[in-house]
């Protein structure tokens, strides 16, 4: 046989998980040239050639490749990594700081009307009054769930709207007469605030955490004066805990004339039970994917809308959607704008979804979701603390760190190889070592859509883990095993950069 | 109520009863009660799924311009491309869909693996040896380069050129309130930056131009290089990736770093997001690079496997050090990317390249043989996107386009910025941008053009 | 904990392939009293007490129970469920007379789409000119394609396709004052084929295959008289090979006065290269499912149109969609039609579909998929006929038989071992033990959409099972180890009936 | 011409050369040249994907009378129910759309206990112990019951009530002329089987009814179950799956088989197919069961596992003696109606039966307040479906609503034929027949009515 037989055949399963292999080639190694998928729409515009169109030097001379794959195996392909691949709809993925919540499937059928989706975001207000009341609809709402005036929608994500209200905290001082440089951060904070508040100019000021697990009063009172443009506060802070102080901390905030900036990653836990505004904060970011149910995508896409108080509202970003006074929608750019933080709107089918799960919801059905939130993360404390103690072992709110340190005294596992072997009983693994300033944390936020029978098995793997690493910690370090691949070698990943095919294929020739 | 929680009454009793707590209300007893909610949040009751989905149905049947009920022809940035069925069907899948950031590499080779094969196609069209695994958007994505941009070259002062995408400069000039960087506005001349309108200014550490830049136009990359090297600039090309693999790679003509919007790779119009921000850099500037990047490596069985890699860039390890605070990014556009490059393949991918190409030429071909419609830069090759200049108010040509039943551009008045260095104060307000993809075919066209005969000619 | 750990938590995912164990608990075993998934539209009609409504003997004291869960847990469940399923997005399934192509996803977005999916079948001709049209180019399409003169889309799939021609041909015999009792079938015919015929009122006599593997002419001759109201045949023959006597058969069959059922379900290996009516079919069903790219549902859906020639047209069932004079479409009733063969109108997605199909192929290429199918089988046939001999070694049409007899007596494998055995090399199997008169048959229809990639590989895989029965007889005999379960006792299911969960808490109760 | 073929014209020679052939055409050598097609087929060229996606739509819009343009008031054994978005999005998932028969159960546990998850429902609802894995539609199920029973009680003279689907019956009589079997219809008098009419005759083997009727009426399953007894028939019940989770099962009331049609359980309208055949039966009856029964044992590892079972009735093993000839049959719907009920849970069935009821009811009140609107018959309760006579001919006034957005109902005219014993003559022109499920509102329902008025005032 002359046959190329290396070639990967797009028609055979065994990387499939449910067939006990591992291993699906790359779509470039399933390419062979000649063969084709696409179909594209009979136009009969007269073809040209694009050398007389297009300038000579900028032309190249071939295309550049991609892969040649049939239909056929373009599907078995993308099917079959996607049985390698675990997510929420396959099972409990207690991941903290991340809510991984079911996402409701109506909410992807919404996104996927042509009446949304297929509308360019350039279309004039007068073609697009549906989407520009979603837009405002959500505004409304994000700000009545969060006591705030006004808010944007451009930002695409947390960590952008974290930056966004950087700038908007600046923007306020600046129009102030005020330049301040500090910014205050608890060490418990996600690592985004700190990065955000590089990239908005300020210099990062940690604020440790005491022996509650909340923002240490003094230490935070020592750090204040004028030159501080702010606080940057997650509460529940990303321990799981609600900052008790929190009035306290913004009087003494205020006092120095800095404002107080709430990352919304963990509203999960209070909806309809307090707002951030009612806090004391001035501005918030949410995290659309985590509390308002977008699937996460892998990695995103999510949307963080940025609200804030009166104060505030003259410098958010533009144009916004508003209601005009004839009862149509139109755009507006707010006085002391800071510009645009997104090419567009913002994440558009994302604000859709939220605004629909939030209609299904209404206010009550909101307060239910933190509630159930609650009592499950701390039903499972409770359950898991003999062998997993919390790190503050009170009332948590929507998520609980717990600490590994006495396991790993014990017994040499640590949290990765708990991590590790959770994944082998059927459940995503928690968070690890993540807040940083838990020894050997384990932060897992259930989330309301398990159930009790789903805690309760979870509190099960997590006993027989327990058990098993004082009888037998090598199952531990081995784990997993019955995954399609193996604890990877990520030293060598970072050592031997290989991030394409190409540089691969260069490496091997 | 159902709602998408599990918990009978039975259980919820049970669960307080083990927290020795009488009422869900104590759950909250750490949060002071003068700042609780009282009277619960002032929003619409909720309504069943099905109430729901006509309601939101209704919104967007208001949505009157969308590409599903009227013709498109606007661009600048956001495309109207085929997505077909397959690829809709695959990027929906749900494991792809309600996964989040593979953290745990073992049983998340399904979105690595996929966005291994993102990344080598981003880098392949950018000509460059590594792309991460995606940014928010193409503004996003050029915020990001010019910050990776300036760190190398340790200046801060940025060339940014006026056939960059409108928005995404306002956007780079948000960010430059945080960061201080100076960002200097480099006008076009024919389409062309024109840099020695800048010249003798503080030496740019960064220069960023559009290619095509967004009125369709073609910079001389050689050119642009040569002006990077006389003032020890990176060199950051924000590229159109469809363009791109019909065209000499600009890492083949010196980028440094290749930046783009990916919306036109399967993800739809979506009324502007979420898109995809595309981003490829050289080997050099790896540990500078925003975001995340997988890699190959081998588990300890030996077998293959992919993992996220230089971590030690990232928010989440490095805080305030970070190359970049990004966490979410828009790995399912990246997935759906890798997905529609697949089906599209190297020749389809060329051949919707071609197509855009010879469409929005004929496109302006019959809308410039219209009395008194002109290209706005005349004898000046376009690709993907053109400009045309009407005798009316641009807006009031779009809004009477409408009424025939097309999205027939936009108006360069709601891209830019009054004084904008792209276009010509004097025409700005007449003049509109318009595209063809692949989708549109001559009878359409032949219909945009006849329809704004008549609006002209009223 | 007062909790029924023995509930089957729904957030375990452990029953994932991906993650390695193998048991899904039954919907039924995740039930909760009171959970639920369900949300109805709000209709504002007065409630009223059923028992008003309903005659009081006729209503239940309590309602049937289903299952309690939440949404949650249903999407985990059958996601699950997904994953323990093989089938063709997954990869090569070559399974005989089944025709498991690839099916392009374009079909199932038009089969989604509300302008056909929502349509009532009751919905007058008026209201529905757009099913009536696809119905007529539907059949007017598959006329074209078989050389007949008209056609009933009514039945549901293959076998109900037979039985209606089976009726169709008493009718046609009856209406010339004709009553015959007996149906002549090869024995290499499908299951079908003979069940049809008892369930038509017709007597089989069995024709012997020849050492060709063809019909037994002699045989056949033998058979005829005028008590034989037709044969049915399968061409080519489920064998995998052409009735080259066709024309031979068809004038000795018209002879005696019968008529010609053509067997279509091997349709994919002739499309544009020959037509069963220029054969001189009278009667033929086509598996829309199998030629036409419907997707096989884990067991149907399919459509089994029917086609026949000029003289049995008046028979055919009704009512029949037809263009009318005034050039709208409507509903009529063939003259002497045998009356309905189905609650509506037939399987109107699948017929949706198959139009699509046919629409994107058109006539060249619909010969292309025929070609493509031939040369696949014919390159395989040929590639592993040194372990696997095709029962008929010569040229074969879209499938070949294959016979591990050899294999057998060599080294005690049989066809149902090399079978399993394959499962782990990530192929599905083919059909084994059909035809029935081939010993240890292996039938491998690899279809066009299957690359010479993905056939080398499975060529390979059966290389190396023959290899390994050589060496490792037991390897077979234990296959297959890597899937979700292993060889399952039939037996027992027999035995020990469980056809439903109350049947099972019966018995362990 | 893309399609869906891996082909390049280098492997084709490469195949073609393994094979010692030189064309495509040796291929199919063995068939006669004179018999083979000359030409190409008489078909339409081939088009791509997005066009004939475009032709088919246009089509679709043809169908202006689908349930999501006007409000459905029709049923008839084929209603409008509500299918959410995440069952069509679990129906949907390709391993079980793109697997076949589970041939080879230890790759195919998915399917099977999807399966045997949907017999154990149906077997529930119908109060009987086994449920085969589905049939093709209601009909196809009345055919295979009385097979069934003739069968059992080797007695071929069926007494088929007029309650039972008129399209159902006629099918009925279809596949008579092959079996041979003696139809005796049964008339209806009030909606209720008069078995006195047809006393007298040949004893049947056979009593099938319809529960409801297709008329919304109910029998007396205890009477039908005595009539059985006293002939010694077997008892065939064709039942309504959403009526039945409230009402007492026909199991449980005697029947020896109970069929139905399934569509009501997660499959939308379909223009009539693919649908859903239900069949359960007594345990005495299990090896004349029609088509597939998946059944729960072990593998070799002790592990439950699931299998197609009881296979000797099948017509691939038993041929000319198998208890049916179905092979293919409507899985996919079998596991969507699992999915659906799963949706639905105890209460959610409960609850949309009845709101059918209710608002089938109201609908019925609303109607016939309106003057030369009555009840088909009046004072008789009915559920699920009611017929209305009014003074117009019932196709007109159908038409007429039409106009107005509604699909008002089936001219009985249009379901039965002439002389059915199910109505009386002199109205069944002028009598239409309505239902309203669990997604028809009260606005709707008043605007009907409205219309109607309108309609017949006219
Ligand atoms: C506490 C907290 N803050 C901020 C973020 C950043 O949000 P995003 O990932 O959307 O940028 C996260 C996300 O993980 C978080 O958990
Ligand atoms: C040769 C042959 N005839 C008839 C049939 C019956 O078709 P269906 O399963 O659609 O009833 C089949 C199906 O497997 C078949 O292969």
């Amino acid at each position: 046989m002359n046959l190329a037989t290396s070639a990967a055949p797009g028609g055979r399963a065994a990387s499939t998980p449910l067939l006990g292999d591992a291993r699906e080639p790359t779509i470039f190694e399933m390419s062979v040239p000649g063969r084709s998928a696409y179909q594209l729409r009979t136009t009969g515009i007269p073809e040209r050639p694009l050398s007389e169109l297009i300038p000579s030097g900028a032309l190249a001379d071939s295309p550049v490749p991609i892969a040649e794959v049939s239909e056929r195996d373009l599907v078995a392909h993308f099917t079959r990594l996607s049985h390698r691949q675990f997510s929420v709809d396959l099972g409990a993925y207690p991941l903290g700081s991340c809510t991984m919540k079911y996402n409701p499937k109506l909410c992807d059928t919404i996104a996927a009307m042509p009446g949304l989706a297929d509308v360019h975001p350039g279309a004039p207000a007068s073609l697009t009054q549906g989407w520009l009341a979603i837009l405002v609809e959500l505004e409304e709402s994000l700000c009545e769930i969060t006591g705030m005036a006004a808010a944007t929608l451009q930002p695409s994500a947390g960590a952008a709207g974290e930056l966004t209200g950087l700038l908007l905290m600046g923007a306020y001082h600046e129009a102030n007469g005020d330049r301040r440089r500090r910014v205050l951060i608890p060490d418990s904070a996600h690592g985004t605030n700190p990065a955000s508040a590089t990239l908005g100019g300020y210099d990062v000021t940690t604020i440790p955490t005491d022996e509650r697990g909340l923002v240490d009063l003094d230490a935070l009172r020592a750090a204040l004066d004028t030159d501080v443009a702010g606080i940057m506060l997650t509460n529940p802070n990303t321990a799981g805990m609600f900052e008790e102080d929190i009035a306290e901390i913004a009087a003494a905030v205020h006092e120095v004339g800095g404002l107080l900036y709430y990352d919304g990653a963990n509203l999960n836990a209070i909806l309809g039970v307090v707002r951030p505004g009612d806090m004391g904060f001035d501005i918030i970011h949410m995290n659309l994917h985590k509390t308002f149910a977008t699937p996460h995508g892998g990695g995103g896409p999510g949307a963080g809308p940025v609200a804030v108080s009166q104060r505030v509202a003259d410098f958010l970003p533009g144009p916004k959607a508003a209601r005009l006074a004839d009862g149509s929608y139109g755009w507006i750019t707010p006085e002391r704008s800071i510009g645009r933080v997104h090419g567009w709107h913002g994440n558009a089918l994302v604000i859709a979804r939220a605004l629909t799960y939030i209609k299904v919801h209404g206010g009550d059905g909101l307060r239910r979701v933190s509630e159930r939130a609650v009592l499950n993360a701390n039903w499972l404390r409770k359950r898991i603390s003999k062998n997993f103690p919390a790190a503050y072992d009170r009332m948590c709110m929507h998520e609980v760190v717990v600490t590994g340190t006495e396991l790993k005294r014990q017994t040499g596992a640590k949290a990765i190889d708990v991590a590790k072997r959770l994944l082998e009983e059927g459940f995503h693994s928690p968070t690890v070592y993540f807040p940083l300033i838990i020894d050997e944390a384990l932060m897992f936020e259930p989330t309301e859509t398990e159930s009790l029978q789903t805690l309760e098995a979870l509190a099960e793997s997590l006993d027989r883990i327990a058990d098993e690493a004082r009888v037998a910690p090598e199952n531990l370090h081995a784990a997993p095993r019955t995954t399609p691949v193996r604890r990877v070698d990520e030293a060598r990943a970072a050592r031997t950069l290989v991030p394409t095919q190409d540089a691969r294929i260069e490496e091997s020739g | 109520m159902p709602d998408y929680t599990p918990h009978t009454d039975a259980e919820i009793d049970m669960m307080l009863g083990f927290l020795g707590l009488d009422s869900v209300e104590e759950l909250f007893a750490a949060i002071p009660a003068a700042l609780q909610v009282s009277g619960g949040l002032d929003l619409p009751q909720g309504i069943p799924e099905p109430d729901v989905a006509y309601a939101m149905e209704s919104l967007a049947k208001l949505n009157t311009g969308g590409a599903s009920s009227m013709v498109c022809f606007a661009g600048a940035g956001a495309y109207d491309h085929e997505i077909p069925p397959v690829v809709r069907a695959l990027g929906g899948r749900s494991e792809f869909v309600t996964a989040y950031t593979p953290y745990q590499p073992e049983v998340a080779q399904g979105v690595l693996q996929a966005i291994f094969e993102y990344q080598t196609l981003v880098a392949r069209l950018a000509g460059l040896p590594v792309a991460n695994a995606s940014l928010y958007d193409g503004s996003a994505s050029v915020v990001e380069a010019i910050n990776l941009a300036v760190s190398a070259s340790r200046r801060a002062v940025v060339h940014l050129s006026a056939g960059v995408h409108p928005h995404w400069r306002s956007v780079v000039k948000t960010y430059a309130r945080g960061t201080g960087h100076t960002i200097v506005d480099v006008p076009l001349v024919n389409g062309v930056s024109n840099f020695d309108a800048v010249a003798g200014g503080e030496a740019p550490g960064v220069v960023v131009v559009g290619y095509p830049t967004y009125l369709g136009t073609f910079e001389d990359l050689g050119d642009v290089r040569r002006h990077c090297d006389e003032t020890g600039a990176l060199m950051v090309v924000a590229a159109d990736p469809i363009m791109a693999s019909i065209l000499k790679t600009p890492g083949s003509q010196g980028a440094d770093v290749v930046v783009g919007e990916g919306q036109s790779l399967g993800t739809p119009l979506s009324y502007g997001g979420p898109y995809l921000g595309l981003f490829a850099c050289t080997l050099e500037q790896v540990r500078r690079l925003p975001g995340r990047l997988v890699g190959e490596t081998l588990d300890i069985e030996g077998r293959r496997a992919y993992v996220t890699t230089l971590r030690a860039r990232e928010q989440d390890i490095r805080r305030e050090k970070a190359t970049s605070n990004v966490c979410s990014n828009q790995t399912l556009m990246a997935v759906v990317a890798a997905i529609q490059l697949g089906w599209l393949g190297t020749h389809g991918l060329a051949q919707v390249a071609t197509r855009c190409v010879t469409a929005t030429r004929y496109l302006s071909d019959q809308v410039t043989a219209i009395d008194g419609v002109t290209p706005l830069l005349p004898g000046v090759p376009v690709a993907r996107d053109v400009a045309v200049t009407t005798p009316l108010d641009a807006s009031v040509v779009l809004d009477r386009l409408a009424d025939e039943g097309f999205l027939g551009g936009l108006a360069l008045s709601s891209l830019t910025d009054e004084g904008d260095g792209s276009v010509d104060a004097s025409v700005r307000d007449r003049t509109i941008l318009m595209s063809a993809t692949e989708r549109r075919t001559r009878t359409e066209i032949d219909a945009l053009a006849a329809a704004l005969t008549k609006v002209v000619s009223r």
